[in-house]
């Protein structure tokens, strides 16, 4: 009998065909976390003031809340896709570690583009309310442009798919080990005591100025990215040692 | 052409637990061969180390001349059913054929519908909802139907009922004989696949104790029952895989069979039984750990 | 390789090969015909492919069958003369053999055996 | 609105045909499961709320300019108007800030200049004129500067009330407004590269200042209210 001999491009493809099917779990916990973040938004902050004559009330809204919701979505979606339940369900068909970890990617970059596009499409949800639904004036310089909308899409793409790779990272530590599910917060609670003891700036405040401060796009996409293929990589090399369906 | 080969395999897991212990074998291409051991003999880690799931701790394993760890040769051109096989929750039973279909290159839709359809699944239905004999008649099918080069089933038939199990062998003979591929199948019921297999591999505490056709297997041992005087003079210096004691002198015993057919005429002569064994039970002697099996542990504790 | 007699333990191949003997006995296969090949035989008997060919080339061995390279296999044209010598000499053999052992147990000695047996074909002859 | 801008919602209504049409046409191949539609109804009601809001989104509901300018001009008016009281030159100033204008007639010879506005007393400034004839004008000018977030809003402030009955000109508060502004911060990751930081904090702020202009006949006799305060140019 002739041996198939499949590609690796081909089973990556296949793969991630296969998952975006297949993870619709993810897709739920998506729009539950944004659908959870716009609602955020609405209650937003308000604050009033009447005098005799006027009565002013000033609405905050932000979409802030749906993107950060949706960073952390990210992580947990990271961290998830490495469990034993999906693993497993990966080998029932042909695979191995390296196009499982590339599809997985593909399937991690797909539903972040789409969760950023959706987190920043949700401010027009809340324009909308604002406008049909709470008959306010909107005070605004101008309403998001379409280059802002990509701009902005861009970034927070970037951000929540950062967010995937470091979960994916910690997601492949915790296969190692159900210890690091207690090691790492327990690393970075450990890290802010010490710095705060040492009345140094906090560790974990200075990787969030790496990122979050960083006002040239340049320099954030390297970052990002990098960082991003650093937890793949590693992710990678740790999985190629590690045995499945146990 | 081997398919498969085993040298000085060992397994060791973490936590010290040996399954496999320099165990050595090859299996060779277009043969359905038939796994059969103890429970913990090691026939699922050697099975799991052959999928590529698992790496071997030290020894050499090839498959389709690569090591299978991690392997996407061996991934593409294998598949492997057990009843632990976990499918995605989102997809139904109908989807699921699709994507093995659109996963494996041989993979014989019109067989799977139609065996599909002869277990009556419903297409919409979902797998984790299964009865766990339906559960390994849907992996059964998509193991059948995958027509990988190499289709490992490990206890494929746990939890059918006797009419499913008999179907399912049909079928994967049927198939079989119109697509030859190398198939392992195993089981601790030898009896069950005893016609369907060619080779028989027995195992026990992680080695390899018995590789032959199962042709020869049945042949490999011969009861003798008779009077324990004639028979222990008769099995002086032979294997003795199993003895039992009857009545005042009787004696049962089943030991290698090589003898010529004129030391049997004389055995008959002398009034001894002859009588082949049953596969199955031939498995139980050669796989126990001690010569009496059971009774040893009640004859060994008389109450003081 | 009869050797034992309790017929259900038989191997599934010894049994394969009679049963085509029998049809060729009974004239379902004639001399130089094609018969049934193992990948047939295998789903008839719902056993693997190879235990069926070990059933043909007994009868190969035997000279019942013979080979025709890509073709299959066909009835020789001594079979059925074969078959009915083999059976005559393998039945008689065993009946023999069992009233040789009857006669042992019951300690009945050889001579008396043999004039049991010149008896029986006396009484035959008289009829 | 850039070229861009205006196609936008062009662009969101095509991909919203574009994800129904792959739906439909893989729908085979698509198990379409509840969070299938989940995710089918949350993308099209955001692009549906998108395409509502940039097709219908008018002038008038999206108030405010950076207040800057406004802000500026009305610091430079009160300077202004200070000048132009103490030089008496006030129908010189801007008519843009003029807020309220309005004119009477009059016959009696004593008009009465008052306001019921408790707690704030008008600044009302009187100029006698030979030419006006037997009418009084009103003009209000507003130093209002209304300021939410940065943003000035003062235009949209109502001027005091003015009523004349009989030979009782009265000052009245404006009438009832009920303002509710919505303030849509940048997003982050659109902020984070800009330069000029917009960390809001700004809130709401009112600093209100009406004064107001009365050009009276030559000969007529002004009795003044105690809710006012006035101030005689000539």
């Amino acid at each position: 009998m002739s041996l198939a001999e499949v590609s690796l491009f081909d089973t990556v493809k296949k793969q991630f065909l296969f998952k975006v099917k297949a993870n619709i779990d993810f897709y739920s916990s998506l729009i539950t976390m944004q659908v959870f973040g716009i609602f955020f938004a609405f209650a937003g902050i308000s604050y009033g003031s009447t005098s005799g004559w006027l009565s002013v009330t000033i609405h905050y809204y932000s979409v802030d809340a749906v993107i950060a919701f949706t960073v952390f979505w990210g992580f947990v979606t990271g961290v998830t896709i490495l469990t034993k339940q999906y693993t497993d369900t990966d080998f029932i068909f042909i695979t191995n570690r390296v196009s499982s970890t590339l599809s997985n990617i593909l399937f991690l970059a797909a539903t972040s583009l789409l969760g950023s596009v959706t987190a920043m499409l949700s401010k027009y949800l809340l324009l909308f309310a604002s406008l049909y639904i709470f008959n306010e004036h909107i005070v605004l310089g101008d309403i998001m442009s379409a280059g802002d909308f990509l701009f902005g899409t861009a970034i927070a793409f970037l951000y929540v798919f950062l967010s995937c790779a470091v979960g994916y990272l910690i997601g492949t530590l915790v296969q190692i080990n159900r210890i690091f599910i207690i090691l790492i917060p327990a690393l970075i609670i450990g890290s802010l005591i010490l710095d705060g003891i040492q009345g140094r700036l906090p560790f974990v405040l200075k990787i969030y100025e790496f990122y979050f401060y960083e006002s040239s796009v340049v320099l954030f996409i390297l970052k990002t990215i990098l960082t991003s293929a650093f937890c793949y990589i590693a992710s990678l090399v740790i999985l190629n040692r590690m045995e499945v369906r146990k | 052409m081997s398919v498969i080969e085993c040298r000085n395999l060992s397994k060791k897991f973490f936590g010290g637990k040996t399954a496999l212990n320099n165990l050595t074998v090859s299996i060779e291409e277009n043969k359905i061969t038939g796994l059969i051991g103890r429970n913990g003999a090691g026939k699922t880690t050697l099975l799991k180390i052959i999928a590529g799931f698992l790496k071997e701790s030290s020894g050499e394993v090839t498959v389709f001349s690569e090591r299978p760890y991690n392997s996407l040769k061996v991934s593409a051109n294998s598949i492997f059913i057990d009843d632990q096989m976990t499918y995605t929750p989102a997809l139904q039973l109908y989807d699921l054929l699709i994507e093995a279909d659109r996963f494996y290159p041989n993979f014989n839709m019109t067989l799977a519908k139609g065996l599909f359809e002869y277990f009556a699944f419903d297409p919409k239905y979902y797998h984790k909802r299964l009865s766990k004999g339906q559960k390994s008649t849907f992996n059964a099918i998509i193991g059948i139907a995958a027509r990988c080069p190499l289709t490992i089933f490990d206890e494929p038939t746990t939890g059918m009922d006797e009419g499913v199990r008999k179907d399912f062998y049909r079928a994967l003979l049927k198939d079989y004989i119109e697509f030859p591929r190398t198939i392992i199948i195993s089981s601790h019921h030898l009896n069950e696949i005893e016609d369907l297999i060619e080779d028989i591999l027995l195992i026990k505490d992680g080695r390899t104790y018995l590789h032959l056709p199962i042709t020869e297997f049945k042949e490999y041992a011969i009861a003798i029952k008779g009077k324990k005087d004639t028979v222990l003079d008769w099995i002086k210096g032979k294997e003795i895989f199993y003895e039992q004691y009857a009545g005042v002198d009787t004696m049962y015993a089943v030991v290698k069979n090589d003898y010529t057919e004129k030391e049997f005429e004389k055995a008959r002569m002398a009034g001894l039984e002859i009588s082949s064994v049953r596969s199955n039970d031939l498995c139980v002697y050669l796989t126990n750990k001690s010569r009496g099996g059971i009774d040893d542990v009640f004859s060994g504790s008389q109450p003081v | 390789m009869a050797i034992f007699h309790a017929d259900d333990t038989r191997p599934i191949y010894v049994q394969i090969a009679e049963w085509l003997e029998t049809e060729i006995l009974n004239g379902n296969f004639q001399s130089n015909e094609k018969v049934y090949s193992q990948y047939q035989l295998a789903e008839m008997y719902n056993i693997n492919p190879a235990t069926a060919a070990k059933g043909l080339n007994l009868l190969v061995e035997e000279k019942i069958l013979y080979k025709k390279r890509g073709l299959g296999m066909f009835v020789t044209e001594s079979a059925k003369e074969l078959i009915m010598e083999k059976r005559r000499t393998h039945v008689l053999t065993r009946l023999i053999r069992d009233v040789v052992l009857e006669a042992r147990r019951l300690n009945i000695s050889d001579n008396e055996l043999v004039e049991m047996i010149k008896n029986v074909q006396k009484e035959e002859g008289e009829e | 609105m850039s070229i861009l801008s205006f196609s936008f919602p062009f662009i969101l209504i095509v991909i919203l045909a574009g994800v129904w049409l792959v739906v439909f046409t893989v729908k085979k191949y698509f198990p379409a499961k509840a969070t299938h539609w989940m995710l089918l109804i949350y993308t099209s009601v955001l692009l549906l709320a998108a395409v509502f809001v940039l097709f219908g989104i008018k002038g008038t509901e999206v108030v405010g300019n950076k207040s800057g300018d406004e802000k500026g001009e009305a610091v430079r008016i009160q300077g202004e108007i200070h000048d132009a009281i103490e030089q008496g030159k006030m129908p010189d100033i801007d008519k843009k800030f003029i807020s309220a204008e309005k004119s009477f007639k009059l016959d009696a010879s004593v008009l009465k200049i008052d306001s019921d506005w408790e707690g704030q007393n008008p600044y009302i400034v009187i100029e006698r004129s030979a030419e006006i004839g037997q009418q009084v004008k009103v003009r209000i000018y507003s130093l209002t500067v209304q300021e939410v977030e940065g943003y000035a809003l003062t235009k949209a402030i109502n001027p005091p009330n003015i009523k004349m009955s009989g030979n009782l000109l009265l000052f009245s508060k404006p009438s009832f407004q009920e303002f509710k502004y919505a303030i849509f911060g940048e997003e982050f990751p659109i902020n984070q590269f800009k330069y000029e930081r917009r960390d809001g904090g700004g809130g709401y702020s009112l600093a209100e200042e009406y004064v107001i202009f009365v050009q009276i006949p030559d000969d007529l006799q002004i009795d003044e209210g105690d809710g006012v305060y006035i101030n005689y140019l000539n």
